[in-house]
């Protein structure tokens, strides 16, 4: 049974490239509809190498832009919120700030620097969260308890200051729904440095400790040409070199009075990844401090119109994950007339699945570890084995130890 | 990409230009989309192109094709007439547009000729029904599409 | 075999008290370990959560056994029995009262080899008798794994048989009387201790059991009366092992004598014995939180190229000395 | 690069092992929330005057307006309106408590809103209180 060798019915392939017979297409992915994005591939492999990668997402499609369309700009606030369960608050100051832009709203300054602070309060816990996840990864839970841990100092922040750990619901037109409490100038600080004394032990211990960093050094890496032509965004993007970030090149909400040392490495391998996102979480921290002691006063918010004039606005932020994109139009009604919506791992998706093309099997989880996708969502796969036409479900874990025996057979 | 630049790429690809909030735009016909978004993205530094946006407006669709430098926008804009709603794929020089190409196709019903994605879908589930309009059409009604996807 | 000696066996420094310690030993682990990660651990179960791994074991007893379908019901119904029985033979080999073991063989020691491979055997009979797909994984691994630390910690065993001149553990006991083999050939201990890692398959040696990886690595398809048993097994060859490192190198219960020989002395001794026990599975566990899982490349590297020379060098060394 | 050593976590992890945990016991300890908490929505019916902003604006439409009664404003009679809340799809987003211009509505500190029947989630205390 040869692989890839074109069937008569019309098989998976759409129209336009070589048909490929089902054998050789091979299933690798979840079908979790509890993740955000999950992603589904259709692997094409010949032998150990992978031809072909087809994504296959929209688990967990909800329709959000359709339902927009039928809500007012203000409960669609709420709903955009609910998009990502990490980066909440990025999606509520990217539309707001949007719609902001459309019906030419100056927020005032006060309101421009709380959304700072809160923004990058969420930064610090998105990357935080994720560097937990590859220390459970690696095996090490130690390192996984501990993370979590001092992760939760900057969630009590947050509640403290919006009222709820992840889902804020705190940006609103016009500027951010309260003000700061007023002890929070000392609270925040002292967490700052707490967190800053803490990410720069385990930036030190993930690259030092043996055992972890050979399981990251050289592993899924990303080449600059590649990134150049595939338009990766945020961390993925920057590892490779190219330092682009929205918040120093296209400042929003008071990133020109309070710019950010953009971060970026140069090997884009998983270890770097991991600096890069330490270095992030440190430049945050000085980020905040910066801010709270240039806190204008003044009001947090000026009261808008509740419709919004005719036209349409094309607005992005840097999420923690990378650029998240906002184009809404309006025809001067109470909803919206459209809002599409452009999320960080979706652009991060096509760069996964062209890192893994000619790459042996056995790389599929690291290379989408590294691209921090919202979950780690690769759960199942089942391989096609072409030549001992047997069928296996592996889990995407299990892909991982596989992928170490091949290794060894390579030793 | 100053103002000038704009203006005699656009009288070269015979479109007109409209300024719209921090973007400008360029109005070409579809046929000539794959050489204006390769000379956009030529220009220094223009080459991200953040993603293709579709709206629905009645009798066609408007994509744009947004590309991202510094503090401002400079977007393509065409209209494909919902009729024969084909355009040519700019993802054979531009690869990063190959998703948001499908995209649209699942959810607007826009084939982009010569796209490599090979899946059949890449959002809607396997069973949405082909004979009913893509979602976001303004026509396709939700509640026909949940009564015939038997969703409660 | 009078009453008395039956009860020993079975009771006292024999079975019981073993699994007794098996239990205590998974506490401390669970416990230690969280308070190292900045957790509380088990609470709730009994005075500190020391109840916890007992009722743990009542609970999976009790859920319905469910076996899988390709899987071998005869292998998979004995085979816990046996991988229990490796073990707890085992233990009864050990001198906790006083310098006498319970059993006595001249060679005991090679009881000792016997044993420690028939577990390894035996786990792996029961992952692939299950013909789950994880376990048939993990049973590669565990090969791979076993293949690679079995000659070191051999190697490390001899060691002190080597200097004390008698090959059973009661012999090397009461040789170390006056100085510990751990100071006379602290490599041997350091190497044992790693092997033993390797064998109990905790971290950095999880590999085979490696739960984000393979789900329940060998381990995955039982349920009910087998998990139980088996999870029982994995602590009490934890106990087992640092009994054995206890006994090899810091002299099993010798400690300073207070009250002549009577039976009071025998409990001192029986006090030392634990107090030692303790310490040798402290330090393993210390060691399990503080690193991540080696990949089983890294392991068999580590193993073939690091390990074993030491322990052949630490074997010349106690020749000469010898 | 760092040195590059095995164990690199023993020393903090015996310091962790000084201090005290950090899980909070919770069934045992009650869980201290913050000033801010946005728990479960709660209405003084003293204060409501049926004016439905609330449920205009409430983006899970959980809010309904019920008619309890008829007043005569002048000429006209108008019927007499009061909110009912279907607790249960409520996101505590506070839209509503911001928007009643009569204070009538504030998101309390409970969050343990865990019920075995949905009615005990319903509330209609502004209904009696006409």
């Amino acid at each position: 049974m040869s692989s890839g060798k074109p069937s008569e019915e019309k098989s998976e392939a759409g129209a336009g490239l070589m048909q490929y017979s089902p054998e050789s297409m091979m299933p690798f992915g979840p079908v979790h509809p509890s993740l955000k994005e999950p992603e589904y591939f259709r692997l094409v492999l010949e032998g150990e190498k992978i031809k072909e990668v087809i994504p296959r997402i929209g688990y967990v499609h909800r329709g959000i832009e359709r339902a927009a369309q039928e809500r007012t700009w203000v409960k669609d606030i709420y709903l955009f919120e609910r998009i990502c369960g990490i980066c909440s608050f990025a999606h509520s100051i990217c539309f707001t700030q949007g719609v902001e832009a459309l019906s030419k709203f100056e927020v005032p300054r006060r309101a421009k620097y709380i959304r700072l602070v809160v923004a990058e309060l969420e930064r610090i816990h998105s990357h935080l969260l994720w560097l937990g996840l590859v220390g459970h990864w690696a095996g090490f839970d130690t390192l996984f308890m501990w993370v979590w841990k001092d992760r939760e100092h900057v969630l009590d922040l947050s509640e403290a200051i919006t009222g709820n750990r992840i889902h804020k619901s705190y940006a609103t037109f016009g500027g951010v729904r309260k003000d700061l409490p007023d002890d929070i100038k000392d609270k925040l600080l002292a967490e700052m440095s707490f967190i800053e004394k803490r990410v720069k032990y385990y930036d030190e211990l993930v690259s030092s400790e043996r055992t972890l960093s050979v399981r990251t050094k050289g592993v899924g890496t990303i080449t600059q040409d590649a990134a150049r032509r595939l338009c990766p965004v945020g961390p993925l993007l920057r590892s490779t070199g190219i330092a682009r970030d929205v918040r120093a090149e296209d400042p929003y909400a008071a990133y020109d009075e309070v710019p950010p040392e953009v971060q970026f490495r140069t090997d884009g391998d998983i270890a770097s990844l991991l600096s890069l996102r330490m270095g992030e979480v440190l430049d945050s921290c000085r980020m905040i401090r910066v801010a709270m002691e240039k806190l204008p006063s003044g009001p947090f918010r000026t009261p808008v119109p509740r419709s919004v004039p005719a036209g349409d606005s094309a607005f992005h932020v840097e999420a923690p994950r990378g650029e998240l994109f906002y184009y809404s139009k309006s025809e001067g009604l109470s909803s919206p007339a459209r809002v599409k919506i452009r999320t960080p791992t979706m652009a991060n998706l096509l760069t996964a699945t062209e890192m893994l093309k000619g790459r042996p099997l056995a790389d599929v989880p690291i290379v989408l570890t590294g691209m921090d996708p919202c979950f780690g969502c690769m759960d199942r796969v089942s391989v096609i084995d072409l030549d001992k036409s047997k069928q296996w479900a592996f889990t995407g874990e299990q892909l991982r130890e596989y992928g170490i025996e091949y290794y060894r057979r390579l030793l | 990409m100053s103002s000038e630049e704009i203006e005699s790429l656009a009288r070269k690809l015979k479109g007109k230009t409209s300024k719209s909030m921090n973007s400008t735009v360029i109005l070409v016909d579809p046929a000539r989309v794959l050489d204006a978004c390769l000379s956009v993205a030529s220009f220094e530094g223009f080459y991200h192109l953040t993603t293709i946006t579709a709206v629905d407006i009645w009798e066609d669709i408007e994509l744009t094709y947004h590309f991202w430098k510094g503090r401002s926008f400079v977007s393509v804009r065409t209209k494909v007439s919902k009729k024969k709603p084909e355009i040519q794929s700019i993802a054979a020089s531009l690869p990063s547009a190959v998703l948001y190409e499908a995209e649209i196709r699942d959810l607007f019903g826009v084939t982009f000729v010569g796209n490599p994605y090979t899946g059949k879908r890449l959002l809607l589930p396997d069973d949405y029904p082909d004979d009913l309009p893509p979602p976001l059409r303004a026509e396709a009604d939700p509640e026909t599409i949940r009564k015939r996807m038997k969703l409660e | 075999m009078n009453a008395l000696e039956v009860f020993e066996l079975l009771v006292f420094p024999g079975l019981t008290f073993f699994v007794w310690l098996a239990f205590v030993f998974e506490w401390l682990e669970r416990k230690t370990a969280a308070r190292m990660q900045g957790r509380l651990g088990p609470v709730v179960t009994g005075p500190f959560g020391l109840l916890q791994p007992v009722a743990d074991f009542f609970k999976l007893a009790s859920k319905e056994e469910i076996i899988p379908e390709y899987a071998d019901t005869f292998v998979l119904r004995w085979g816990p029995a046996l991988y229990f029985a490796a073990p707890a033979v085992g233990v009864a080999f050990i001198p906790v009262l006083g310098f006498q073991s319970i059993l006595y063989q001249p060679l005991d020691l090679l009881v000792m080899f016997f044993l420690l491979s028939f577990s390894t055997l035996m786990a792996a009979m029961l992952g692939y008798a299950s013909a789950g797909r994880y376990s048939t994984i993990a049973v590669g691994r565990l090969v791979v794994q076993y293949s690679s630390y079995e000659v070191p910690l051999l190697l490390s065993m001899i060691t002190p048989a080597v200097l004390a001149g008698d090959i059973s553990i009661q012999g090397v006991v009461a040789a170390q009387g006056s100085l510990w083999y751990i100071f006379l050939a602290p490599a041997a201990f350091a190497v044992f201790i790693v092997s033993a890692l390797a064998e109990l398959e905790k971290p950095p040696f999880d590999i085979p059991s490696a739960k984000t990886e393979i789900v329940g690595g060998w381990m995955t398809e039982f349920s009910g009366n087998t998990l139980a048993y088996v999870k029982l097994t994995k602590n009490l060859s934890y106990v087992f092992l640092s009994a054995l490192a206890v006994s090899l190198f810091l002299g099993g219960p010798s400690g300073p004598v207070i009250f002549g020989n009577s039976s009071a002395q025998a409990a001192i001794y029986g006090v030392y014995f634990l107090v030692k026990l303790f310490a040798v599975g402290f330090l393993i566990f210390a060691i399990r939180t503080a690193l991540a899982r080696v990949r089983i490349d890294q392991a068999a590297k580590l193993f073939w190229t690091v390990i074993t020379p030491i322990s052949l060098a630490q074997l010349a060394v106690a020749i000469v000395i010898r | 690069m760092a040195r590059n050593k095995i164990g690199e976590a023993l020393g903090e992890m015996f310091r962790t092992a000084l201090e005290t945990p950090v899980t909070e016991e919770y069934p045992f300890g009650k869980k201290v929330v913050t000033e801010r908490f946005r728990g479960k929505l709660d209405i003084d019916p003293l204060k409501c005057t049926g004016c439905s902003i609330c449920e205009i604006v409430c983006p899970a439409e959980v809010i309904t307006m019920v008619t309890v009664g008829k007043k005569t404003v002048g000429t006209r009679t108008l019927d007499v309106k009061r909110p009912k809340f279907e607790l249960y799809s409520c996101i505590s987003c506070g839209q509503c408590v911001d928007d009643c211009r009569f204070g009538a509505l504030t998101l309390t500190h409970e969050f343990e809103l865990a019920v075995f029947r949905k009615e005990s989630l319903r509330m209609d205390k502004a209904l009696e209180g006409v």
